[in-house]
């Protein structure tokens, strides 16, 4: 980023310290090791919620920070470098992007302070396949104004365990009887909805969830007037600040090993294929980075190319994590593939984020189409 | 070429009298495998011993010794037939390396008395092999091995660390690279020596892996012992043997293998089910169509190689220079068959465990991780275009400088 | 492959020392320097007459000596090494094997013979826009069976200049009415063909044809049992043959140049990074020839996956010639940019063949297909 | 930031009183550029001489050496209006690598009487400099060079012979290496000379490249001359001087250039005019349009690359270490460009000559071949993954051996 500011240098300080000390790499071990449904500790969310992080994007006026995607950005490139599990991302940033984007003043009211003190967790339910497919949506909220019923099927919600209450993607009719995409608030508890959860090789947490009969009220639609793609694009750039921060710890592990492992009496790094390659993927690297900071800027500013850019973003950093984790193990041999080291959390990882929100090949499609061929 | 009709009724005869049908189609679990399972139920047990009795687990081996004593093209048929009638051969996984690796190396290296003494045991599918050749800090560069053998007189006396030793905790011998003088060049204080694993100086410990539970163990030897007459090959002299026992591997490992036995569905038949496919038939996703299609064409290319290969060699099973070339392609033919079919799977391609995903789908995510290994082990990657390099382009050697 | 028959290896042989003493890349600097129109020498055509190679494929009993597709591309190979211009693939190969795939008795009677002797170049005019498209074809046979007319444009039509026969691809009316595709022969000198030299990078002869109608008698038109894809598929194979050799004797000077040139003291093939790029064409092209070798053994025994085998030949060889080609120039470095220095005629010829027929991209949508999805 | 209005008015009222209509769209080629052209026209002669005459063909140079003495707020002020206006620059075309590399270096290297004997021909449009770097046996090993300079008490005395010099026969003037110590490591054992062309000494002869004619000639130095205080930096010191010149070479091929001037169409609507697109306007090959949205992204991903460094130098145009990196990334950009190119055209974009082609697809063509120099001048891929690997990641150097 060209210069921060000096409350965002303040801000990336905090996260570095923190994610450092209180959130290393042992601890994300401990919780995949006890097999916590949730995914993530509560004590791991209560620090972040006492940081302000659950409030960083959530305006003043709704008892948040309001400091802007590349701010949260700052902090999401810290958590990957970690691969920190917690529902920042789930509730904090999509949950409130998507209340920001499509709440009306009153939902926002009722619903944002509790999701910017981290007490609210507030989970988007869009998936209904395997892959990303927004323009398939079959959930539907039907019945008249003062008995609205919510039916259908939502997989691999992301803190789908945890969540108080799910936005569930669904077709909506409008006045006219046509159906259009929109956001549907229901606790999570409501009767109606059964949840179970999803046991990924990410170890975070992941629901299948589905709707029966689930009984709406009037206030918790949310329509808008966005596009739902945009809340994607949220999705797509944030998820690869947090992505460009796994990619950058398993390219400083393996740079650091090509520089201290010696074979045939010499450290492997001076084998010339081997640091070409970390050549290449450092270059790789520094222009992904370009990419996740154009988006998030744009975000901030409201651009009009705004989903060109976040397909940018997504579409590198799913090349690139996925690249620079399969290179984490290649390079660090026989060690990386045993479980005792840390390098597998960062493959397995990789995959997980990689195929959300559109996988490379879907956003260079996007991508394609944004350039008009 | 001889008539090979009569041999081939001989052995259709055989085994229709001596396969159990209950056996039939039952894939390498009953008999273990690398996957641990010790039981063997008592069919695959009478199996094993008529296979082994008639020489036929190790069917070219010489017949005084255990082995088949056929020909190749007897072999052939053999292999044939019992492929016809479901069976399998049981002894290569019940010997682990003993029937790939080592077997072969004694038949080429070992005295005499070392083939009377060791090749039997393989042949019946009761003593099983492993190896100790990369340690801690000789992986790729595998002529630093520490692991030291003193010559106390009577015996061996041998002290170190191995790793990526195959089956150790369920193997009877193993195969060992040991260092036997430290006052020479690297490659020229090394010998291959041969002990068995249930003696008090010997200790094993599995190796969990990125994928779960491994084969792989840390092999530790305390003061532990091996006979006098079992080095194999000149004292001194084990890195010319242990480099063509590992030729052995390499043309073991050359032919691409499927991802999974469970998983049959090719990947275009696993990725129209994930992706769907438009009114012509073709893969919904265009950008991954092409990609599988890439894939194929290698893998296709791949096997072709093999044959051409194999037919240039005119049928002799010689292990040749090209195998360093067959071995990155194979990887190549695999690693990128297991993405690709993650990737069709999207979400459903990321599972771990629980009833969210199919047993088809969890053994794709757990066959993706092991296969990362396939560039490491055996010779990583890199060490496979050195080889490609030096030995067949005749290129400068760029690792050799200490 | 496996192993040659004594006839092949003398065949090969012959070629070998024949490609090596009587034509060196220096006739064909020469030939280029001059600008001739046809794109070869006529004194090289003659010399391959004379070593037999235009009556390879052709059978005995119409003058040729029947040796097939596997030993012709034992020759092939060698043309390719050193990028021999002659009519050679358009007439003794692709005309040929036309005819005889799509020739009565009657065709194959009166027009083999000279195909096989060398003194007719029978050459087949298929594209008619810049990309190769069997499926479009504009070019059409009217009238009725004794007032033939044929009407059409064909571009990039190779050895078009030194034609003395076309065998055009048209759309050909069936009894019922309904057209398909065919041949149709007509003498180049015809009244109302016009042909146009095509000035490419490769310095060979290619033209633009126009027949403006043309008229055609009877006898001349070839329908035949087969379908006309398989005919490109024989144009693919034969092809690759030769790309297979141009690609190899690029590889041979690479090498080369990796044991000679010093840099830093040392040859630059010492250099890890240069090692490995060639190890891995090496196997590459190893891969290559596989796939070359299999698609020329599975047209002589006219297999059933030819058509799979042949979009593998030459989707594979289009992409290793393209890759070995641009290589040959980066590691020759500045001296790989000069005329002078021979680099330059594989890179500009591997761009060409890449096109023709299909190129890799085209193969690899053809493979899928062939594959079912 | 100060208030550049009035600064923007003063240019623009200047350009409309300036700046030849005639000149206007004309493109680089009135000024020959580096194609070759040495007349220019009337016009540009005028307009050469009175953007000299406020120094502003080299806006931010000192303006008592004929520079414009602005400051880069104020250069970028001056780019812009020119640009509205349709005015090009012509001194750097003019002045061929004194502009862009030897000009920078002499106001860094050079002494008060260098400045005001090199800078003030530069700035003037009316002296143009090469290059002397590589040699035939030194290329990306250019320490390794043999040129030879004597110190003959009242000159210099070269002998030697330089390649790839580009516009050679149409320079005045050359800034050679040349090795002035055969004593020392080669490094340290170079001088950077600035010499004349127009002597007797002096001997140049074009290269024919595989795109056509070009600008590269082979120079011979037979006992050519310089004088004693045309040595630029310290004796011995020419590696230092020579490497920061090059380092304002890396810098101004870092942007990615257009593959030629005259073709303006964007990539994918070149590609749509020869493959033809489908009913919902996806270019018609659905595996070219992949390749093509993977390039357009990383030329993107390289635009915002530029940019975000520039921006984190806060608009100081500092040479950084990261100019290798997108050297190296803008030579993929303008290579893959031109390979795709050429593919979407098929057989049009084969061409070499005639009027079977239109201007463009042979410009291509020609345009496609030039490319390929761009991954070997100017420090290739190669070496410039050893700087990064080296320089920016900290590893051991791989070349230093001899």
């Amino acid at each position: 980023m060209a210069a921060l500011s000096e409350e965002q240098q303040m801000i990336k300080d905090q996260a570095v310290a923190w994610v450092k000390e209180q959130a290393p790499l042992t601890t994300f071990r401990a919780m995949r090791d006890q097999g916590t449904e949730l995914g993530f500790f509560p004590e791991t969310w209560s620090a972040m919620t006492e940081l302000g992080w659950s409030g960083m994007l959530v305006p003043e006026a709704y008892g948040g920070a309001g400091l802007g995607y590349q701010t949260l950005g700052l902090v999401l490139e810290q958590l990957g470098r970690n691969l920190v599990p917690s529902p920042l991302f789930a509730s904090s940033v999509l949950g409130a992007s998507a209340l920001m984007q499509f709440g009306s003043d009153e939902q926002k009211q009722r619903l944002l302070p509790s999701i910017a003190d981290g007490s609210r967790l507030m989970v988007v339910a869009m998936d209904e396949g395997p892959r990303f497919n927004p323009a398939s949506v079959a959930t539907r909220l039907l019945g008249s104004p003062d008995s609205l019923i919510l039916t259908g099927e939502k997989c691999f919600v992301m803190e789908g365990m945890a969540a108080s209450d799910f936005l569930v993607v669904a077709l909506i009719e409008n006045d006219a009887g046509d159906p259009s995409l929109g956001l549907v608030r229901v606790s999570a508890d409501a009767p109606g909805i059964h949840r179970k959860p999803v046991k990924t090789m990410d170890s975070r947490g992941y629901a299948n969830v589905s709707f029966d009969q689930v009984a709406v009220n009037g206030l918790d639609v949310l329509i808008g007037e966005g596009n739902i793609e945009k809340l994607f694009d949220v999705a797509g750039v944030t998820l690869s600040a947090e992505m460009l921060g796994s990619a950058a710890a398993a390219f400083d592990m393996t740079l650091e090993y090509l520089k201290t492992r010696k074979q045939f009496g010499q450290v492997i790094g001076g084998f010339q294929a081997l640091g070409h390659r970390a050549a290449s993927l450092y270059s790789e690297m520094e222009l992904t980075r370009s990419c996740v900071e154009a988006a998030l800027a744009a975000l901030d500013q409201d651009r009009a190319d705004v989903a060109e850019l976040a397909s940018l973003a997504k579409g590198k950093t799913s090349e690139f994590l996925h690249e620079m984790s399969s290179q984490l193990i290649q390079i660090h041999g026989g060690i990386g593939m045993t479980d005792e080291f840390d390098a597998g959390f960062y493959l397995k990882r990789a995959r997980v984020v990689e195929a959300a929100f559109g996988n490379a090949a879907y956003h260079r499609d996007r991508f394609a189409t944004a350039s008009g061929f | 070429m001889s008539d090979l009709a009569p041999f081939r009724a001989e052995v259709a005869n055989w085994l229709s009298d001596n396969f159990p049908q209950s056996l039939k189609g039952q894939g390498i679990s009953p008999f273990g495998g690398v996957e641990g399972e010790a039981e063997i139920d008592q069919d695959a047990a009478l199996w094993r011993d008529r296979l082994a009795s008639r020489g036929w687990g190790t069917p070219t081996w010489p017949a005084e010794l255990g082995g088949g004593g056929l020909n190749h093209a007897e072999a052939k048929v053999l292999s044939e037939e019992m492929h016809k009638v479901g069976a399998i051969n049981p002894i290569p996984l019940l010997a682990g390396v003993g029937g790939t690796m080592v077997g072969p190396t004694i038949l080429e290296y070992g005295s005499e008395d070392q083939k009377r003494r060791h090749i039997p045991g393989i042949c019946s599918g009761k003593i099983r092999w492993c190896l100790g050749y990369s340690e801690p800090n000789a992986g790729s560069d595998l002529a630093s091995l520490a692991t030291k053998a003193e010559d106390n007189g009577d015996y061996w006396l041998i002290n170190g660390q191995k790793v990526w030793t195959s089956g150790a905790d369920i193997s009877q011998w193993c195969g060992a690279l040991v260092r036997t003088d430290s006052s020479v060049k690297k490659r020229d204080g090394i010998s291959f020596l041969m002990l068995k694993m249930d003696q008090p100086g010997v200790e094993t410990r599995p190796i969990k892996l990125i994928a779960g539970a491994s084969p792989f163990c840390e092999t530790f030897f305390n003061d532990a012992k091996a006979e006098k007459n079992d080095l194999l090959g000149n004292l001194n002299d084990g890195w010319s043997v242990g480099k063509r026992l590992l030729q052995h591997e390499r043309a073991s490992q050359t032919g691409a293998r499927p991802t999974s036995n469970k998983v049959g569905l090719s990947l275009q038949q696993l990725a129209k089910q994930y992706v769907g496919e438009d009114d012509q038939g073709r893969l919904s996703d265009p950008d991954l169509r092409t990609r599988i299609a890439s894939h194929l064409m290698h893998t296709k290319a791949h096997g072709l190689t093999v044959a051409r290969i194999a037919a240039e060699a005119k049928g002799n099973p010689e292990v040749s220079a090209a195998a360093s070339i067959l071995k990155n392609s194979a990887t190549r033919v695999s690693q990128e068959r297991a993405e690709l079919a993650l990737e069709a799977m999207g979400n459903q391609g990321v599972g771990w465990e629980g009833d969210s995903f199919t047993d088809d789908e969890i053994e794709h995510v757990r066959g993706w991780l092991s296969g990362k290994a396939i560039s490491i082990y055996g010779g990583s990657y890199e060490i496979q275009n050195n080889i490609i390099a030096k030995n067949i382009l005749g290129l400068p050697e760029t690792t050799q400088k200490g």
